[in-house]
């Protein structure tokens, strides 16, 4: 098995994405001058979420609602309850701040959708077959643990706010969640490929499949930059959290490899659930903690999701929940 | 000249603070603004402008001079501590003061 | 033959085309922060009609020029006459001051190249053959409405304008009717497709062909967005403007539709012919208007073009004006 | 400081005006001009800036402050009208006077 | 208003020049920037906007006055020979001026 | 044999690569209002040197790197000796002044990328075969003549320029020709293409492959924009220049072939290197340039490289050099 591990391990640090992603790195450490213009993040990211809800929607299409339901309802409970085990953690061992402590909280209840994709990525590249319908999971996943994560951060950590200003913190989160762009995006598209089914999927597959893994490829570069930034404020965040960012996904993951198991998804797509639950958000939560928490210190939560778990789930992370999953279904 | 003094009021502020300033710059009577993303550095680091939720906006405001003492004021008190932010004012001359 | 219509309907609302377009409505709708950066629709709308030229011009070589011009002044004459029927409708039935009337028929006039590139992609989805050569008439369309246009705009309108000043003004319209970004994409790349023939489409089909679908998808996502922007100016358009916007272009498709069967063009090349002559531009005729007529009023254009026509013809209208080319053609 | 006083208009206007700004901005005989897209909102609604046409643009020209003031006026008699659009004057210090 | 004057230096100039220009505004001691792509026209001919390496940008830096009139020299006798560029100073109010 | 030149060349004027450039160059004549947004030319830049470093690194896994490092080292030779030949005759024959000589001998020992696509491309379409992994000569080849150039300006044409001056000019040219973006992109791409194999390649083709030819075009449609932009100054840049700006190319393009030839490459190799001797840089060299020798008149290294050489081999150098390469090879 643990030869099997490097094997999965090796195949995965050398995939296109993987490799793109450490040249971004690179490319911030050399301090060359290469820079992906605005627009064009924004469009790999428009694509990569329309095109995973896409064949999600197709995907449930195909398995039938019945079957989705449970498990996205499972989803949903556990990005719920994460925030409230990462809470005291964060608080007591490691003495953060209770808003400090909230917000990343909130991050790791989240879920980061290029891990998820990435993930996809990975269990392709290794022949391991899964539900494509889990970008459901991924869906519901993003928002309920910010909203736990500003409740939190709302009630135990400030003292000036009133009930007023709670509730209206509490609309704009809600509102964010469901209307912003990650989260619409990847319903809207979930739901249009529930509705427009197989012609719909044959229709647009050149686009929306075929080319799916190069451009995920280049968009790992650019994320490659974005982390690699980070890591200057490494020293900043302090041990704590290094080691948080790295055992808490991991505890996460093994949790989540198991309700995936017991929920009844295949190898693959408990993979997918241990990585959701070990995931954490590096976009949609800092937008809401900025606005709904501003007193929270981003360069805590920030560091921690997109320069230490990020990369971490990425390279080392993805083989690890594979093996969890073939160790809960008994294959290992 | 037949023109008449106003202030504009510029803020440099990461794009998260959009809405907070757009809201604030609105509760002060100013009938418009003008926004475009900018990179930057200052207290808070460098804010290069790759991804949108990173970078930073700029915001310039032209108001009457109340106003914009107003606007300068509320930002101080109500944003500046939240949000990577500079502000300032300067003195222009516009040809239709009705207008702002 | 109504059962008909409503499979074909369903069909049409069911792709990913017009449920993306949807989707970009709703995103306005509910105030969320999805933004299609300015480059973005630049890129998006460049491969659009370089591809739809494209592909014209290799149809127009292979079915021989022959064949292509007699559609294509019909197509040009139809483009000049609009305009002309539709002025006295605005003046004297919608009491439309006489700039605006001027401006609205340019609109009507020409010609919507998303609203065709749809038409396309909805003619292929439901298995009906078009001649590819189309394209062409998309091109000759463009620009005689709006020359048309301003010159009834100067001519009935201004009182101010001397000759110098009409012919100045006509000068600039033609200019940027020809060297204008749309018509110059456009036949520029139907030249090109012309001239490197077959081999020129092999080498480059997978990027102008095969992702097509997929891309204009994406295209109506924001062009969704686009158009529920101006929703909230319906009111002020006036019910009178918002009747024309259906009924006009539904008049001119019949119109279109018999054109088309009249001068010997397939069932899909009659739907195309019938989708021209009911679209309107919302692009390259406000950008001319602005220029030429910048006394009209640019709420009562654009909200009828684009918040009314637009989201018609794509909807309802398709799937009517291939029953209409059905009609004509005896095969209901 | 070794600087001299000029002019700066600045405009904001729908992109739709360009041509017809910059073919003012040379007429006055400015030398020169900055131009770069912007969001706006205004007395004409919201300006956001994804579809090029339907955008806005802000100019910005450095003149002496008499060929700045012909430009305000001539902005105004032949465009204030037709577009939406915002202009006004600010007083700057440059080191090369004769550059403008 | 309890506003405190500061000088902002505006740089208009080839993307080319960014690093010398950045360099020289921390070398006078500027506590932050702000910077965005522009589009030009001036001394050095059309510069618009499509290819990165062609391009200008604009560099906006606010500073006490002493060190403006420094970062204006030192422009002037260091980088205004080897690149298109234009730099002018502006009054500003601010309201912390211990931030610049 | 003229016959075939004729045959080849005409594919070549004909291909859509070489139309969409001279589209462009239309589109600038006659003051069109197409403009491509920089994010687009830098994603269509990253995309075009990303592609063609994978492909180029999965051929060096598969030919072996005992294959390449030879022609790479001519390569780097030939692309540091270039500049030593061109800089007497433009110094001497031109009257040039020392910096301008050095700067304009920099760009024409320096690559041009787009040129060296285009290339792959013209074989591709000719059915020439070629060793892929070529793009390892360009990679080498686009610094080496970059520094020499820096060198020579500094040292035989600023009076003012100390040691210590002219040690932090070339450290900053080193750093900038290998952390530079292109380099790095190439570089970086060709070593992920190298490491992820078969694997890699198969699971990012439909990216990096298939669409690459109509990608190329639409790129070099605003190539033609860029380069006619320069045409107003053809008459600023002298006789003397527009005759060096052909004829040094195809004497380079003479030299490269029988290099090639010489180094056992195929025809198709061997013209690729007569390419990359023939080619001149357009954007490295000049970010140079404008760093490290901006003394140097702008105008004159511009214009030759991009708006003489860069379209004359686009349009009749690449026949010509694959000519050369037939006739080194024997086989013309
Ligand atoms: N001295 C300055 N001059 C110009 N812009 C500044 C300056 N300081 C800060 N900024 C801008 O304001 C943003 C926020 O500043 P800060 O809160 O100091 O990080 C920076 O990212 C810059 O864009
Ligand atoms: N008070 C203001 N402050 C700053 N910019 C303004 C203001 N009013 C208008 N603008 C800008 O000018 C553009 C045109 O203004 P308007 O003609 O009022 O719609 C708007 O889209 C804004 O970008
Ligand atoms: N009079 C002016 N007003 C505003 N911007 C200018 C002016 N002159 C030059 N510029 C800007 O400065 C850049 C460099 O100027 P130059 O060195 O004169 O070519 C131009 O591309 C413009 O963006
Ligand atoms: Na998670
Ligand atoms: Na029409
Ligand atoms: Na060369």
């Amino acid at each position: 098995m643990n030869l099997d591990l490097l094997g999965i391990l090796g195949a995965n640090l050398l995939s296109p994405a993987v490799l793109f992603f450490v040249l971004g790195c690179v490319a911030t450490l050399v301090r060359s001058d290469l820079k992906f213009p605005e627009p064009l993040y924004t469009a790999l990211t428009i694509y990569l979420l329309t095109a995973i809800g896409f064949k999600g929607g197709a995907a449930i299409a195909d398995a039938g609602i019945g079957r989705v339901w449970l498990p996205a309802a499972a989803a949903l409970l556990l990005g719920t309850l994460i925030p409230l085990w990462a809470y005291p953690i964060l608080r007591w061992a490691g003495r953060l701040r209770p808003v400090d402590a909230a917000a990343i909280a909130a991050h790791y209840g989240s879920v980061s959708a290029v891990t998820y994709i990435a993930a996809t990525n990975f269990l392709r590249q290794s022949g391991i077959a899964f539900e494509e319908y889990c970008a459901a999971f991924l869906a519901v996943m993003e928002s309920p643990a910010i909203v736990v994560g500003v409740l939190l951060g709302r009630i135990l950590a400030s003292h000036e706010t009133g009930t007023a200003d709670l509730r209206s913190a509490l609309r704009q989160s809600l509102h964010d969640a469901l209307a912003g762009r990650s989260v619409l995006l990847l319903v809207g598209a979930m739901l249009i490929g529930y509705l427009s089914g197989k012609r719909g999927m044959e229709a647009t597959s050149a686009f929306f499949v075929a080319p799916f893994q190069g451009i995920l490829a280049l968009f790992l570069l650019e994320m490659g930059m974005v982390a690699a930034r980070r890591f200057g404020d490494l020293r900043q965040a302090g041990s704590f959290l290094l080691v948080f960012a790295t055992a808490f996904p991991v505890a996460n993951g093994f949790i989540g490899a198991a309700i995936g198991w017991g929920i009844g998804l295949s190898v693959g797509g408990t993979t997918l659930f241990a990585v959701l639950a070990a995931s954490a958000s590096y976009i949609a939560a800092p937008a809401a903690m900025r606005l709904a928490l501003p007193e929270a210190n981003p360069t805590l939560y920030l560091t921690s999701s997109l320069a230490v778990t990020f990369p971490f789930n990425l390279t080392l992370g993805l083989p690890l929940y594979a093996l969890m999953a073939r160790w809960w279904h008994g294959t290992p | 000249m037949n023109t008449h003094p106003m202030t504009k009021v510029t803020i440099v502020c990461e794009a998260f603070a959009r809405e907070s300033v757009l809201r604030l710059v609105e509760s002060v009577g100013a009938h418009g603004y003008t926004l475009f993303a900018v990179e930057g550095s200052g207290a808070r680091g460098v804010r290069p402008a790759d991804i949108q939720e990173f970078s930073n906006i700029q915001v310039e405001v032209i108001l009457q001079p109340p106003a914009a003492e107003q606007l300068l004021h509320r930002l101080q008190s109500e944003l500046f501590a939240k949000y990577a932010m500079v502000a300032y004012a300067s003195e222009i001359q516009v040809l239709r003061p009705s207008k702002f």
